[in-house]
């Protein structure tokens, strides 16, 4: 049963790819409240979710990684973008 | 130790008249049968009041509790010999002003008259719970109630001098009644954890420190301001703007007294005169109200409307009380004490000729009336011997409490204060007897020279003239017999001894 | 050295406070709607990022018992369907929990997990409230820069 | 409001830092949290007690089952909110047709239809197993509900809202979500009925052909079922108020 | 057989709410009585379960047949069965009121409001009944989704309104949230109870991961309660929302608030750590010193009749906050009755407000004029609970700053004593500026006057029933609770006396 556990270098690659996944997630959150088209934030929010998702699903958090995928990634951005659309893709910040 | 009787009665007496507003309110559209119902209920309060002097007078009292509303707090009712002869006085003047303010209204066709005599009553309700309360808390209750329920009646004309004065009244009431009394209460509440009753030789000594006393005893007199002292006097001028017998009952009678009369209670009650004089802190509040008496004698001189020279007369007369309380001694006591009733005859007097005098003749200003005591010659006897009365000459009621205060001075020791009563007797003097006497004999010759004959009068209705003959007489009656007002007050300076 | 260690140890919980900030700036300082809205995404997603940290455990699996703990012999995975009559295929319930030997640090915390389910919901219904809202707006003021709207309502006045 | 915002980022940021040192370290078996006996429980007992291998899903549907119902009414409140705060009669858009319009009554796209075409009923398949198979593997009704959801939205993407409103008319949508709840809270309200706590489903076992045991896992697929409803209707309808502006009328 | 009724409480109208979202879309004359149905329920089992408590002491409800900290719970004492009462009374009351303010002012969508607000309350009242601390954070975002809803269906402004409301109350959720979080990695439990176990279990009241979950929970509901700094969303969200909106969120949300506030101090993290570790208390009761009077000033500055109610609630969350943080047992009981006594009497002056609103379609104070003669019963009812929120006897309003002054007194917070007193005069201002343009006119005509007499025609009429019999109620409801407090207070001192609180400031 022990050959299930995630035990020594494997470990060691989630470490590296959780630290990874963080410093990306930090650039796309900033990236995303920075750009001036909305629409374009949207996308990156999306991209945002979905590295988050990544990050959960190695931290064994599965399902919360698959709602993550589908709430967040899918449908959170679908609205967003459904708004932007229905408004102003324009943003003075 | 006198002896106590659980009755209904009190609660009962001041339950009366707040029962009468449902007929009242329901009877609106039936003028006669309304104040017949005020007439009854009046009565029927005089009736319980005077039921429970014996009793009183043979050194008992009587106790009701109600309701225990916050721990160890009770609504409760008892009747002691201050109790007693403030009662006597309210419920007394009530069934003369009732009269009176039926001639009165009606002679001015006043509007919303059911809204006046409904607001009349719950005042009388209150002012009786304050002088049988039994405790500091009941007692801000009534007195809570009281400055609410005048509201209406001071600003029964709802014209915008009455906003104002209504407004002046309720901010200098309800600042003082919220700001000093409330936390001053609780204060003692907390310190002492006790029900806070009544008693002759106080709750509070033990329980606080002497500034903490000094504290309480300012916030208690400054925040019982229907007592008109100075500084917070000038909601009572204001108030003038209501109609007269709101005025004259109120103004002069219920909502000043129940203020001198809360005074006295904290005085007698809660801090017990020998804790005061042992703490010797009583004196600040004795030169204030000496100050009081003086300023606002100075300031009644220079009032031409006659309501507003009674007003500040008033305030005068009210700081008489206060001063006599504050001086501890046993006779200035009974002074202060006999002195709300007869301030109160005297000066109800007054009010009520001044009413009838607008009602007869629509003249507000004393410079307007030379010469009237001849259209009018019942209301300015009356008058003249009101004014007697409060100077406190005899042969009127007025000259006892006087010679009591006087003389309490002297007991206490406090000679300095003995000027300022001759000074404030002089300058009372000044500022009323004028007035009668200008009405007789004017200064305008061409008035001077019409012969006076009984068909030439002017009277006010019947319902105006009678109350204050009425009154008038009584002020003479209590300078014969003051006898059972004495005992009742000495009642509460005995059981301190 | 010490303080790599100290700082990678605890790594997950420096960077959730990082973005937990910009997305705490973002919803207070950011005069658009919609991007007010973004960085209330991110500051969420920033906590169910935390709470999640805190239920891994080092060399954990995710929190489902194995195929073979649950059905030790070779039975169909109709579980369920058997109450438990102890033929050799399908053992009971009982059986199964005799025999079942669970290592609680073998899976991670499935707690956090659940919490965090229901705040990803959360999370999405504001998102959809909030987006709603700002349509509204926009209907209304023609606007979803806050300033512009608050001008507008104050020249309205 | 910029340096209003960085003075509160900034106190707010030291001040959760500044607990960070004193927590145990990320992957620490020993930690409270992941020591004490709550989660201890949850991992060995899970399966003795309601016969589910998936923790989440038990946990989810069973010992914090309440919270789950309240979580699927947050969905349902906001789907509700939204059409409350969006949703207008088509009749007022006209009179505003002054306001930029996007009626493309689209001729549907070859590659993007014929794609959608496929992908739909794949994903609701999907969907379905992701519900169905939420006890033993990742998943379960607020997923499956949402990729369910999400197939009528590729659908209104991809044609028009009009067609994916014949399948789910926004009537039915409604009554479809107040329904999932009331699945979910029927389990409960059962419970209820037969003498037990709310949503202690093991009493079900009364009118189930099933042991105690068994009854906690099907009434928790039961209720997921419920959630999985409410989902799949609210996400559709969150989307086609908010890409219609609120009149249903227009698509992206 | 189990005894239900707490989990009735709120399970009645939620169950009622998902009924209306079936059956109400096609039929909106089925809405209003269901919706009287649902809270009445609720009414009654609060009332059971008041009775149980009084009885039997402390109830516990396992959802699921889990016990804690498993499952989750409702764990109702004494502080939990009267506040639950008292947010399903005014609910109910509330509901009474809205019969014609609701298809007046949402139009179309009355069954969808009534869903949101069965939904709302079933919301406040889990907060009030759950003994998890997760759970509670659930049920917070449902009455904060639904109240976003609820304002937002408003005017025009409601919505930027809402849109605040939404940005400030998720921020102050997250932070509860997050404070959860928090405690959860040093005990790793939920259950409030068994939180503050394993906090004293691993001697954890030192460790700063605590302190900061402290602070972040109390920033996260103060700025869900509206204490003052944080109060911005507060004012025009109650003002231009429905007048049914405000007449149920006004009263209940911040008080609910307060509610979690005295929970979490209390029960999750013990008064020792809170009043005694910490010693905040001065710095708290000086903030809400600030907060009281801040807040009564700027209701005076108001010329809206809504917002300078809505500028009263934030001066009352003040005086709740300061009494819970004057660290003194009558402190403590005089802000608990408080909360009752403050949600009947905001509920009165809100539903004034809506019945003004509703007759004249105005928010100003001057479409007041005249009404004792034209509106005399609504005025009698406005007037009981202007008295109460100035104080004055015997309105609940009284006994509860009696209460609270006692607490400051005793404790010796002089500063806070102050502060409610002026704060009661500028109410007094406040109401007596409305009795006096109500009593005059906005304009009294000069001298002597008769002139009241002839101005009978025209201008709104009294309110019709439905909107007059709540409001009286909860009149009657102020001096009965006024003239019964000791009754309600001997629970809340039951309550609060196990926790010794006077015994740890020495």
């Amino acid at each position: 049963m022990d050959t299930q556990r995630r035990e020594g270098g494997l470990w060691q690659m989630i470490w590296a790819f959780d630290l990874i996944t963080l410093i990306f997630l930090v650039i796309t959150a900033i990236i995303s409240l920075q750009t001036k088209d909305l629409l374009s934030a949207a996308m990156i929010f999306g991209v945002y979710s979905f590295l988050m998702c990544l990050l959960w699903a190695g931290m064994a958090a599965v399902d919360v990684a698959f709602t993550e995928s589908a709430v967040g990634a899918g449908v959170s951005a679908v609205f967003l973008i459904a708004t932007v659309l229905r408004t102003t893709r324009r943003s003075s910040d | 130790m006198p002896s106590s009787i659980t009755s209904f009665t009190p609660v009962l007496a001041s339950l009366v008249s707040l029962l009468a507003v449902l007929p009242i309110v329901l009877l609106g559209k039936k003028p006669n049968l309304r104040e017949g119902a005020t007439f009854l209920a009046a009565f029927i309060k005089f009736g319980l009041v005077v039921s429970m002097l014996p009793t009183i007078l043979a050194g008992s009292t009587i106790e009701f509790t109600v309701w225990e509303i916050v721990p160890n707090l009770a609504i409760a009712f008892r009747v002691d010999g201050l109790g007693m002869l403030f009662g006597l006085v309210a419920s007394s003047l009530w069934i003369v002003t009732s009269l009176y303010s039926i001639g009165y209204m009606r002679g001015l066709k006043e509007h919303s008259q059911t809204r006046f005599f409904t607001f009349f009553a719950i005042s009388l309700s209150a002012t009786i719970g304050v002088a049988f309360a039994a405790n500091l808390f009941t007692l801000y209750l009534f007195y809570e109630m009281l400055s609410l329920a005048t509201y209406p009646l001071v600003t029964h004309h709802q014209d915008k001098e009455a906003r104002t004065g209504g407004r002046t009244y309720l901010t200098y009431l309800l600042s003082t009644s919220i700001g000093f009394v409330l936390p001053a209460l609780i204060f003692v509440y907390v310190k002492t954890g006790s029900s806070m009753e009544f008693s002759s030789s106080g709750f509070l000594s033990g329980h606080i420190t002497a500034s903490e006393a000094l504290i309480l005893l300012l916030l208690f007199t400054f925040g019982f301001a229907k007592s008109g002292l100075m500084p917070f006097h000038s909601w009572l001028p204001g108030a003038m703007v209501a109609p007269t017998p709101v005025s004259a009952l109120l103004h002069a009678v219920a909502v000043v007294k129940v203020g001198v009369f809360c005074i006295l209670r904290v005085f007698t009650g809660v801090f017990g005169t020998d804790y005061l004089q042992d703490l010797d802190i009583a004196t600040v509040v004795a030169w204030i109200a000496a100050f009081t008496i003086v300023a606002s004698s100075l300031i009644a001189l220079t009032q031409d409307n006659l309501k507003r020279r009674l007003a500040f007369s008033t305030v005068g007369q009210l700081s008489y009380i206060i001063l006599g309380a504050a001086l501890l001694s046993d006779r200035a006591v009974t002074g202060s004490m006999t002195h709300i009733a007869m301030h109160a005859v005297g000066k109800i007097t007054l009010f009520m000729c001044a009413g009838a005098i607008f009602v007869a003749t629509g003249k507000k200003y004393i410079s307007q009336m030379d010469g009237l005591g001849r259209k009018m010659p019942i209301t300015f006897a009356a008058f003249s011997i009101g004014a007697l009365s409060v100077i406190g000459l005899p042969p009127t009621g007025g000259l006892i409490s006087k010679f009591y205060l006087v003389t309490g001075a002297m007991d206490a020791g406090q000679s300095a204060l003995l000027v300022i009563f001759l000074i404030s007797t002089i300058l009372n003097a000044a500022y009323l007897l004028p007035i009668g006497y200008r009405a007789f004999f004017p200064k305008d010759p061409q008035l001077a020279k019409q012969p006076f004959s009984w068909k030439t009068t002017e009277e006010a209705n019947w319902q105006c003239i009678t109350p204050l003959s009425i009154t008038a007489v009584l002020a003479i009656i209590l300078f014969i017999k003051p006898q059972f007002l004495l005992q009742l007050a000495g009642l509460m300076v005995g059981a301190n001894g | 050295m010490e303080l790599l260690e100290a700082l990678s140890a605890k790594f997950n919980y420096w960077i959730y406070v990082i973005i937990m900030m910009i997305g705490l700036y973002a919803m207070i300082s950011k005069n658009n709607l919609v991007k007010k809205l973004i960085g209330m995404s991110i500051f969420q997603t920033a906590i169910i990022l935390f709470y999640v940290s805190i239920g891994v455990k080092e060399g954990d699996t995710i929190p489902i018992l194995y195929h073979d703990q649950v059905h030790p012999s070779h039975g169909d995975s109709h579980h369920g369907a058997d109450t438990g009559h102890g033929e050799d295929h399908h053992p009971s319930h009982e059986e199964i929990v005799a025999n079942l030997h669970i290592e609680p640090d073998d899976f991670a915390n499935p707690l956090p997990h659940v919490l965090m389910l229901t705040a990803i919901v959360v999370g999405v219904a504001t998102l959809g409230v909030g987006l709603a809202l700002t349509q509204k707006i926009y209907r209304d003021f023609g606007s979803i820069e806050e300033n512009e709207i608050l001008e507008s309502i104050k020249s309205a006045k | 409001m910029k340096s209003f915002a960085l003075i509160a980022v900034i106190v707010t940021g030291w001040l959760l830092l500044s607990a960070v040192s004193d927590f145990p370290d990320w992957g620490d078996t020993e930690s409270p949290a992941n020591d004490y006996r709550l989660s201890q429980h949850y991992i060995t007992e899970t399966f003795p007690e309601t016969s589910v291998p998936n923790m989440v899903t038990a946990v989810l549907a069973d010992y914090r089952g309440y919270d789950t119902m309240f979580e699927t009414v947050v969905i349902f409140v906001a789907g509700i909110a939204i059409m409350s705060i969006l949703r207008r009669k088509p009749l007022d858009h006209l009179k505003d047709k002054g306001k930029e319009t996007r009626t493309y009554k689209k001729d549907p796209d070859l590659i993007i239809d014929t794609t959608c075409r496929l992908m739909i009923p794949i994903i609701q398949l999907f969907a379905l197993y992701v519900v169905a198979h939420g006890h033993h593997s990742p998943g379960g009704g607020f997923q499956g509900g949402v990729i369910f959801g999400a197939s009528f939205i590729l659908l209104a993407l991809s044609r028009d809202l009009q067609a994916a409103q014949r399948w789910v008319p926004e009537k039915r949508v409604l009554n479809l979500a107040g329904v999932g709840i009331l699945i979910y809270s029927g389990f409960g309200f059962a419970c209820m009925l037969l003498g037990s706590n709310f949503l202690d489903y093991e009493i079900l076992h009364k009118i189930m052909p099933a042991t105690p045991i068994e009854a906690r896992s099907h009434s928790m697929l039961g209720v997921e079922i419920g959630v999985a409803f409410t989902c799949t209707a609210i996400m559709f309808s969150i989307y086609s108020n908010l890409a219609s502006n609120g009149d249903m009328k227009e698509t992206l | 057989m189990i005894d239900q009724s707490p989990a009735i409480i709120l399970l009645a109208p939620f169950l009622l709410a998902i009924l209306l979202a079936l059956l109400g879309i096609k039929r909106e004359w089925l809405c209003f009585p269901l919706v009287i149905t649902g809270l009445a329920i609720s009414v009654a089992a609060s009332v059971i379960t008041l009775m149980r408590v009084i009885d039997e002491g402390t109830i516990q409800y396992f959802f699921g047949g889990w016990e804690p900290p498993f499952g989750i719970n409702l764990r109702v004492d004494g502080l939990n069965a009267l506040v639950a009462l008292a947010v399903s009374t005014v609910a109910l009351l509330t509901a009474i009121y809205s019969k014609r303010a609701v298809p007046a002012e949402t139009s179309d969508k009355v069954s969808q409001y009534y869903t949101l607000y069965l939904l709302s309350v079933t919301g406040l009242l889990g907060i009030v009944l759950t003994g998890d601390a997760f759970n509670l954070y659930v049920l917070i975002e449902i009455s904060a989704l639904t109240s976003y809803a609820l304002i937002g269906m408003g005017s025009k402004r409601a919505t930027l309104a809402a849109y605040k409301y939404l940005i400030m109350g998720t921020i102050g959720a997250s932070f509860y949230l997050l404070g959860v979080g928090y405690l959860y990695i040093k005990t790793g439990s939920l259950n409030m109870y068994d939180i503050q176990e394993q906090i004293v279990a691993n001697n954890l009241h030192g460790s700063p991961t605590i302190l900061v979950a402290f602070i972040l929970i109390m920033v996260g509901v103060w700025i869900k309660m509206a204490f003052f700094p944080l109060h911005a969303w507060l004012p025009n969200s109650y003002t231009f929302g429905p007048s049914t909106t405000s007449a149920l969120l006004g009263p209940l949300v911040t008080k609910v608030m307060i509610y979690v506030m005295i929970r979490m101090i209390l029960t999750v993290f013990s008064p020792e750590f809170a009043f005694d570790q910490l010693d905040w208390s001065n710095i708290v009761v000086w903030m809400s010193v600030i907060a009281i009077l801040a807040a009564s000033i700027s209701a005076l500055a108001q010329t809206s009749l809504q917002k300078m109610l809505a500028f009263l609630i934030i001066a009352e969350v003040g005086y709740m906050v300061g009494g819970v943080w004057l660290a003194d047992e009558m402190g403590m009981v005089g802000s608990i009755y408080h909360i009752i006594a403050d949600a009947f009497m905001t509920l009165c002056v809100f539903l004034f407000a809506g019945i003004i609103f509703t007759k004249t379609g105005r928010r100003d104070l001057s479409a007041m004029e005249g009404l004792f003669t034209k509106m005399p019963l609504t005025m009698v009812g406005f007037l009981v609970g202007a008295f109460s929120l100035i104080g004055i006897p015997p309105t609940a309003g009284f006994f509860s700053k009696w209460y609270l002054i006692q607490g400051g007194i005793s404790s010796g917070h002089y500063e806070y004593v102050a502060a409610l007193l002026i704060s009661s005069l500028i109410n007094a201002v406040l109401f007596f500026r409305i009795i006096e343009i109500a009593y005059f006119g906005a304009k009294p005509a000069e001298g002597h006057g008769h002139h009241h007499e002839e101005e009978h025609n025209g201008g709104p009429t009294e309110a019709s029933f439905s909107m007059l019999f709540p409001l009286l109620i909860t009149a009657a409801l102020l001096l009965g609770i006024g003239l019964y407090n000791q009754e309600v207070v001997a629970i809340i001192t039951d309550f609060v006396s196990q926790f010794n609180i006077g015994a740890i400031i020495l």
